[in-house]
């Protein structure tokens, strides 16, 4: 590929989909266990 | 090639896919790591730092003398305390004990001290899930506000020997 | 060297030297023998954890459990990586070893201190579970098993530097080393710490053992032990990488997309996924908040950006390769026709769907010092690294194994049949098994708990049923796991003895 | 840095982040200080320092 070119092209779009999926589930689960921690008595 | 030597200058610049992805996780990772240090001083579930070092024969001393001031009662063979809240709880881990059983009253805080008398014990409070680690010659000083009545159990949560599935304390809050 | 010390690979036009070539069967097949050891312990764990089954006694669950953690985790493990370490600085550099009786002597120092700690844990003489926190005491030869192992894990690990010293003075490569070589290079550069640690903790401990010191904090203990419990499993992660680069390149020609990007997610792991250790002292008394904070968010968050940069990289490099090939339709059009049923490829792909979904998503969450309050030594943990270790690391070494049947044996696979089912039977016995765990953990039950119904306690908790549901399927996951595992020992295992010869 | 030897026959300049890269030792230097100062030199400092439970009999 041209290196000029290099910074403008999606080279895997598939896989940058993909990759939306996981972190949109990374930010499910981890705003779950905020919930979890929510419940759970005050204790520092 | 992962499995050749890469051109002489491999140091380019990324495509717009590398860019969009580096850009998004950053600031995710931005995020939940900041969360850490602006929960500590906004939240009120964090990890407790207050600790000391006392021997199993001080903080024995210091449990039989809780135990004497404060019994209300015995369950299954075991003393029953319902500790003034301004005054420092003792709990004690030993194999295969939690002793003894501690009344607390809901909505007020706590200083509840963990030590351990021979191994490591793991102090996990259930139904509620809060889970903390106890060591011998170490006191875990937890400032606790139980907030929802009802009997709570202290399970062990860190393998002590033969006797681990049996360690189990327990906890009311009226 | 004599030229006829070499052979051209025919699949790879690779050159590989002769010793090198038997250093890298010896360790694996080693390797494969302690996983088939600890899947069998690890199996019987599993059925010892569902409820209804509950199969073994209260000593032998303790005792397997222990013998679980030592050969899954750390023999089977290391003794692949060792394989790894020969291939990635001589094979891949087409060059040779430099040292061979330093390899065999680092090999047979494992193996002494592997059957060390088998036969003394098998004794009933080291019930203390993988991480042996004092003052829970073992016998000495357990301690010493361990640090005779460690010396030799150390000089196979110090042979990938010899090797690629060697290398550029022989000009085998002359700026860069190839990625999966330089992934390598950082999972050395962590073993080399990890074992220090170890070395600093294991040797008084095991004078403690002997009575020769009569104290050992039970604190430091924590704090140095985890500077070799969890950088072991940091070494795992790096060689996973770069077996994961490794295996696109080799099965669909995939070269990673950008060096830059993969390199630098490499350089934040050698800098800053070791203080990772932290997660383990989250909710211990001793460290200061600053010190907890510190470690796991301000560092670990950067090597964590590392991981989601090859969670990235690894496949991007796999789409490119198959668009190239001319699979260009529509988004996901290479991702249908990639080489499913190669087992190779399929294990890499399953390996990191495990990894990152399962493994590292909790991961770097029960990691989070809040949220460690209500995670530690639950069952959620275990649920974490069998995401990890399993899931990810073990998949991705099945899959490697693979290759290295015709390239480095030189046999064709037997049963290829099953090969081909092996890595999903496999991955979605991984997957239930730690998906149950976490769920249950969830609920609070604890790990490395015989009886969760408190049989013989002075006071009975009952827990959530929907915890039975969940204890159930972690015997599932375990049967579906230990099939998927047998099919892996008899294809790996009938090929490397009854395959076909292949023709250099 | 001993880049004589590769500047004779090519020009471009090879970028310095990329010479920091291959230089797998001074990675190492990096990869053992880092961990060791920030989580074990420090863990061992802090440990040193916790007091004597003062309400202790």
């Amino acid at each position: 590929m041209a290196d000029e070119k290099h910074g403008d092209i999606i080279e895997a779009p598939g896989v940058l989909v993909l990759s939306f999926i996981f972190l949109i589930l990374f930010v499910i689960i981890w705003f779950a266990h905020l919930k979890w921690l929510l419940e759970i008595w005050a204790v520092e | 090639m992962a499995i050749k030597e890469p051109e002489r200058i491999w140091w380019k610049p990324y495509t717009r896919d590398e860019k969009i992805w580096v850009a998004v996780s950053l600031l995710w990772m931005f995020t939940s790591f900041v969360f850490m240090p602006v929960y500590h001083f906004a939240g009120s579930q964090n990890p407790p730092y207050e600790t000391y070092r006392v021997s199993p024969e001080e903080f024995d001393k210091l449990v039989e003398a809780m135990i004497e001031k404060y019994k209300v009662g015995e369950e299954n063979g075991m003393p029953v305390v319902h500790p003034d809240p301004d005054e420092p709880v003792f709990i004690r881990a030993s194999m295969w004990q939690w002793y003894p059983v501690v009344e607390l009253e809901k909505g007020k805080t706590y200083k509840i001290h963990l030590s351990s008398m021979d191994i490591q014990h793991g102090f996990s409070i259930l139904p509620i899930n809060m889970n903390f680690m106890v060591l011998p010659n170490y006191d875990y000083v937890l400032t606790l506000t139980p907030t929802t009545e009802g009997e709570y159990y202290i399970v062990c949560n860190e393998f002590c020997g033969m006797g681990h599935h049996m360690m189990v304390g327990k906890l009311y809050v009226k | 060297m004599a030229a006829e010390d070499y052979r051209i690979c025919s699949f790879t036009g690779l050159k590989i030297h002769k010793p090198t070539e038997d250093l890298i069967k010896w360790n694996t097949v080693t390797a494969i023998l302690f996983l088939a050891l600890g899947g069998l312990m690890g199996f019987l764990i599993a059925l010892t954890r569902w409820p209804s089954v509950h199969y073994l006694s209260l000593q032998n669950y303790y005792r397997y459990l222990t013998l679980h953690g030592i050969d899954a985790l750390l023999l089977w493990i290391i003794f692949f990586e060792i394989g790894l370490v020969y291939f990635t600085s001589a094979v891949l550099l087409n060059t040779r070893t430099v040292i061979p009786w330093a390899g065999w002597t680092g090999y047979a120092l494992m193996l002494v201190g592997a059957v060390f700690v088998n036969f003394v844990v098998f004794a009933g003489k080291a019930d203390v579970m993988f991480t042996s926190y004092v003052p829970l005491q073992a016998d000495a030869v357990y301690y010493l098993g361990i640090i005779i192992f460690a010396v030799g894990a150390l000089t196979c690990y110090g042979h990938f530097f010899a090797n690629i010293i060697q290398a550029k003075r022989d000009g085998a490569y002359k700026h860069s080393l190839p990625l999966g070589s330089f992934g390598l290079a950082a999972a050395c550069i962590i073993a080399v710490l990890t074992l220090a640690h170890g070395a600093v903790i294991m040797i008084p401990v095991f004078f403690w053992s002997m009575g020769l010191i009569h104290y050992i904090d039970p604190g430091t203990y924590r704090l140095i032990f985890w500077g070799l419990g969890h950088p072991s499993q940091q070494i795992n992660v790096c060689a996973m990488v770069s077996v994961w680069y490794m295996i696109s390149a080799f099965t669909v020609g995939g070269k990673p997309v950008n060096e830059k990007l993969s390199r630098t997610a490499f350089v934040l792991y050698i800098f800053f996924i070791n203080v990772a250790s932290e997660h383990h002292l989250l909710v211990d008394p001793i460290f200061s908040n600053w010190h907890k904070i510190i470690n796991t968010s301000y560092m670990m968050h950067l090597a964590v950006f590392a991981s989601m940069v090859h969670a990235f990289a690894v496949p991007a490099s796999v789409e490119v390769a198959l668009r190239n090939q001319g699979y260009t339709r529509g988004l996901f059009e290479w991702l249908k026709k990639a080489p499913w049923s190669n087992p190779a490829f399929s294990a890499m792909a399953l390996s990191m769907v495990l990894f990152g979904f399962l493994g590292g998503i909790t991961g770097v969450i029960f990691g989070t010092e809040q949220y460690n309050i209500i995670r530690h030594n639950t069952f959620a943990i275990p649920g974490h690294f069998h995401g990890t270790v399993v899931g990810g690391t073990t998949l991705a070494f099945m899959g490697f194994t693979y290759l290295l049947i015709p390239y480095i044996f030189r046999r064709e696979l037997v049963m290829q049949g099953m090969a081909k089912w092996q890595p999903y039977v496999y991955g979605i016995g991984v997957a239930i098994l730690s998906i149950s765990m976490m769920s249950a953990g969830s609920f609070g039950v604890p790990r490395r708990h015989y009886d969760i119904t408190f049989s013989g306690a002075p006071f009975s908790f009952t827990f959530d049923p929907a915890i039975d549901m969940f204890m159930s399927m972690v015997g599932i996951g375990g049967i579906l796991a230990a099939i998927g595992g047998v099919m892996f020992i008899l294809v790996a295992m009938g090929s490397i003895m009854y395959g076909k010869r292949l023709a250099s | 840095m001993t880049d004589e030897k590769h500047r004779e026959s090519e020009e471009e300049p090879i970028p310095a982040w990329q010479l920091f890269y291959d230089n797998i030792f001074l990675l190492f230097f990096f990869g053992i200080a880092i961990p060791t100062l920030v989580y074990t030199v420090w863990g061992l400092m802090e440990i040193v320092q916790i007091p004597q439970l003062p309400i202790a009999p």
